[in-house]
């Protein structure tokens, strides 16, 4: 085995360990940011929500109906 | 200039049948080619129409629009020597993608690891093809040539443009055409790797994901790249950034402009661009069909590693994770997403795995992006 | 600075007033010209309210604004002298342009080559001219100058700024300015040379052009521009580029995007660029005056031949071709194309010629590209 | 008739020539192109056909109205 | 490399906790104050959140991305040290201005005049801080501080960047800090200098104003600027060529392009390449404090002189000018506008001043622009 | 008082006459224009006004509904 591919394969471990161990981390991370971001955030969530629903339903499919029209119709945008 | 002779000889001198190569005529053919694959066959378009235009540009003789004069020759020296292309990419690509099924299930980054087996086989292989006569990989060689199992066009530009600029026209047509080949190349592997029994697995309905916890995930994925890994923040950064524009809500302008108008001008300035690497001198040797091949062995062991780290999880879990969505792990984003949810279907017509399998898709992402850090770090030091 | 009358005669060196020459004041005026004609007279606006302005902030004395290091300069560099801005253009004309009428009738291309005269004969006026005391025109200047018979802005920018960049400026503006005159300029040539008969042949409707023929339209013009013409490959290869993205169906995002944000800029750019080429040294001077005249010399020859060789066709066919879609050959999309329509319904109510006009415009498009090519590979070399 | 009007005269006659020669060479091109496209087509003409008119005649009115009113008042877009 | 060891220890050298400094890690966390004002406080976020993420990735170690060759540094050298970034802001500023409320009470641009002294005493301090042991500002360090008062982001960018780019960071995040603080700052000042009586002054309603007015603004504007004051040429050029393209009619896709695309693509460069100079070394050091200090008072203080100016024109107009509208000449586009109605309001429920403020709102934008174009004559010169 | 703040106060007096000197001209200018415009223009105003009310109410309130629409939801233009 030529000392080309010792180094290949060197890096190969190098990588993929870091790979994982990275990943790793991002998951133990994620975790447990969601998990303190869930908590702090019950009564703000509520708030939001009622705050992004102020639109009426005949918009909505009239909007939705002129939006499927263009996409069969892309060019006349 | 002096008679209507020499006038006509000029004229007949700057004909393209007077100065073509035969290299320059296959390359143009190879870039017709890939026009019909994108049009006729919708293999990644978006890349491939402007690549294939490129590679017909750059090899016209005498009009030298991939020189240091021509359009191309400059969009490639502003664009991809100065890597901000794919670093632009990156930017639209984060503004595009809801990294929601991830944050939702963060164990799938595990499978977008595992995928990048295929990237460090590859590069083995690489090194490994220097026993055949007639190639010359360098370990930089190899390692640009190992990220087209990243299944990501931007991170093997961004690698191959910095590491092998003259193998760059290559990974780039074998990086995309196999993005674009996923649904013939994957299905077998799956279908040879699992059971029927696994392929049936049901798995729950991913949990509803907060703004704030949207908003948190770039900055998170951000700062460890910034303190373990920060040869990767260019690229983490980019699609970190793009995603926090997505996110944020507070500059939806910005993040329209990301997803759109910025992102589809630098495709076509990108696809150009890369087009004109395709130019007969560079592209038509063996070393391309080494390339072509190692691509396709390493989406193939991306896909395998994917899996089996996919059926090692479910048994840990009890039985909770079906093993296909693995094979997302290679990224492809959307394609391999799409291929895992129809071989899901295919085993029980009720088992809807896309948005399991969009977790591991672009986990993917995040996975070749460290991987390039990592082989930027070593080789290109 | 030390003193407060130093301070206030530094102030005072730094107003207008102070350093305005005649000429500057001159431009400033010309420019705002250009801004009346486009805004109150519609001429060409997406070009010359650019244009115009460019032209009155490049005549600012002290600022410099076209300087190596001021904005219109830095632009210019980047844009003009790369020749990236014209032919990123012509990518959006492509992309804009349905090329059905002329797929539809391939034998209007002829009258698009006959309306070609005028680049020439209005070249062999430029020499001419140098017999007058004034006049220094190079065979380079004459080929830029007789470009301007093309019609075509982006072509007409493209040529100058390779062959003559001194004379750019007033190339553009004579360019444009004729465009937009086209209304004026043609009808009555058109009617001096045909019959009120031959005004009113009616023309077969075109028949329905499929989607492939489109698709295969754009890929052959380019492969004949590559096998015989490589010196038009730069604006017949983007034109074609524009116009595959447009009708391959599959990639709508880069079409929509070469369409509208990215000309949109582009136009923005270009028209500030070639403002900044009107500033007083190199505008005011006798050879713009012979410029602008040899310019309306080559639109009319471009009309008349138009019309000639519709005539010829018109026999040749047996009366089935109206020989006012001739005059439509000189370009000048899609002006000359309406215009056309006009006449026509001045002879007869009914007789409606655009979209057959269409077909020769486009052509002449096609035309003065050609035009363009052999001017820069005979005199260029 | 000096050196340079000379000069001229062999570029028109070279670049006239050329224009005609290169766009006679398209219209035979396309002409071949067309027709043998035309032949192989009949077929995928009429699948191709059937899939663009999938929209209802409903939303193309709203959306040309909706599209009038935004040419009308272009500044709000 | 050789062994696996120096393959680690390689590996380690390029992580960030092995070469962060105390002041990188500082500088990230500044960078994610900012984001989280820009996002959570929604403090003026278009330019801060890539601004924030900027300092984010120019303080990261090794990555070099504000470098010569990196991302960042070449943004930075391509659009803020040649100046095309705020210029080209400004032209969209322009474009998205409506200049109605100022042609129909044209004195409130003494209101915007008045305001300007907030730029000039905040010179003077930053001149009297040298007094102070550790502070040495030059008078263009001055001048560069000072225009933080004209509440204009582009304008101080675009002095800072030409006189002195050392201090542009800091500069930058001060300027757009205290316009997203505007109504925090000034409601206090403003109630302090007026009686409720002058509070509850309404005003007249503003006559309508012609397209043809629209047009002629910036046309008189830039025609005044030329002949007066060329060295503010090309700020007041490119803010009168965005707003023709809006006013004139005839470019609406111009018009378009500049108000949406273009300053969208550009505010994202432009935020990242400012956020490339808050790099630890340019950033943490006594001057940044003190340009934080001043850029407070050059706020108040404009505002002050705004609202004193307000009284005096009230007094001279008879009272006809409610004098609140003058705070809103700091410009602060539109915020400060926003603030003169909120308190009018609080003073009388029924007192809609949001029109009226919006002249001397915008006629603040000329006079920093005016004040600019002073500054890089005498001290730039 | 140091030479510098001297300068500034020099520029000081310089920058704010300027300042006033040229936005008082601009106010001057402006009237002026204004007023020479309007005496010009009755005939055209009415002409220009016709020509853009040629949209009709239901359009504008469809346009309006779809408007808000988007704006409460901005990711999905
Ligand atoms: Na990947
Ligand atoms: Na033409
Ligand atoms: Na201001």
């Amino acid at each position: 085995m030529d000392e080309l591919i010792r180094q290949g394969l060197q890096l190969m471990a190098l990588g993929m360990g870091t790979v994982f161990l990275f990943l790793s981390l991002l998951i133990a991370v994620i975790s447990l940011t969601s998990r303190i971001i869930q908590k702090f955030e019950l009564k703000t969530e509520q708030a939001a929500e009622t705050m992004t629903s102020k639109h009426d339903d005949l918009v909505e499919v009239i909007s939705a109906a002129v939006q499927q029209y263009r996409l069969d119709h892309p060019r006349r945008k | 200039m002096n008679t209507m002779n020499e006038l006509l000889e000029t004229l007949w001198l700057t004909t393209g049948i007077a100065n073509f190569t035969w290299g320059q005529a296959l390359m143009i053919c190879i870039g017709l080619l890939l026009l019909y694959l994108a049009i006729a066959k919708k293999f990644e378009p978006l890349l491939l129409v402007p690549m294939g235009f490129g590679a017909v540009l750059s090899n016209i003789p005498i009009a030298e629009i991939s020189g240091p004069d021509g359009l191309l020759g400059i969009l490639y020296q502003a664009g991809i020597e100065t890597q901000i292309f794919p670093l632009i990419i990156f930017m639209g690509v984060g503004a595009l993608t809801d990294f929601g099924a991830l944050i939702a299930m963060p164990r799938t980054l595990l499978l977008g690891a595992a995928a990048q087996f295929g990237i460090f086989t590859t590069l083995i292989g690489a090194l490994a093809l220097n026993w055949v006569p007639g190639f010359h990989f360098t370990l930089a060689d190899a390692a640009s040539i190992g990220i087209i199992g990243g299944a990501d066009g931007p991170t093997a530009i961004f690698v191959a443009s910095k590491l092998s600029p003259d193998l760059l026209g290559a990974i780039a047509v074998a990086a995309y055409s196999y993005m674009a080949l996923v649904p013939l190349i994957q299905p077998p592997i799956m279908r040879l790797l699992t059971t029927k029994k696994e392929r049936c697995i049901r798995m729950e309905q991913l949990r509803h994901i907060s703004r704030t916890e949207k908003i948190a995930f770039p900055i998170t994925v951000l700062l460890l790249c910034v303190i373990f890994l920060p040869t990767a923040a260019p690229l983490i950064g980019m699609l970190t950034f793009g995603n926090l524009l997505r996110e944020c809500g507070v500059v939806d302008r910005l993040s329209n402009a990301a997803q759109n108008e910025i992102i589809n001008m630098v495709t076509i300035a990108l696809g150009l661009s890369v087009g004109s690497k395709l130019q007969a001198d560079h592209f038509l040797n063996m070393e391309t069909l080494g390339i072509l091949l190692l691509g396709l062995i390493a989406f193939s062991i991306g896909t395998a590693t994917g899996v089996l780290m996919g059926k090692i999880m479910n048994r840990l879990s009890g039985g909770k994770i079906n093993p296909l969505i693995g094979a997302a792990g290679v990224s492809a984003v959307p394609m391999a997403a799409r291929v895992v949810n129809k071989v899901g279907l295919e085993a029980d017509h009720h088992n809807f795995l896309l948005m399991h399998a969009m977790g591991p898709n672009v986990a993917g992402v995040i996975g070749s992006a460290v991987a390039a850090g990592i082989l930027l770090a070593v080789v290109g030091g």
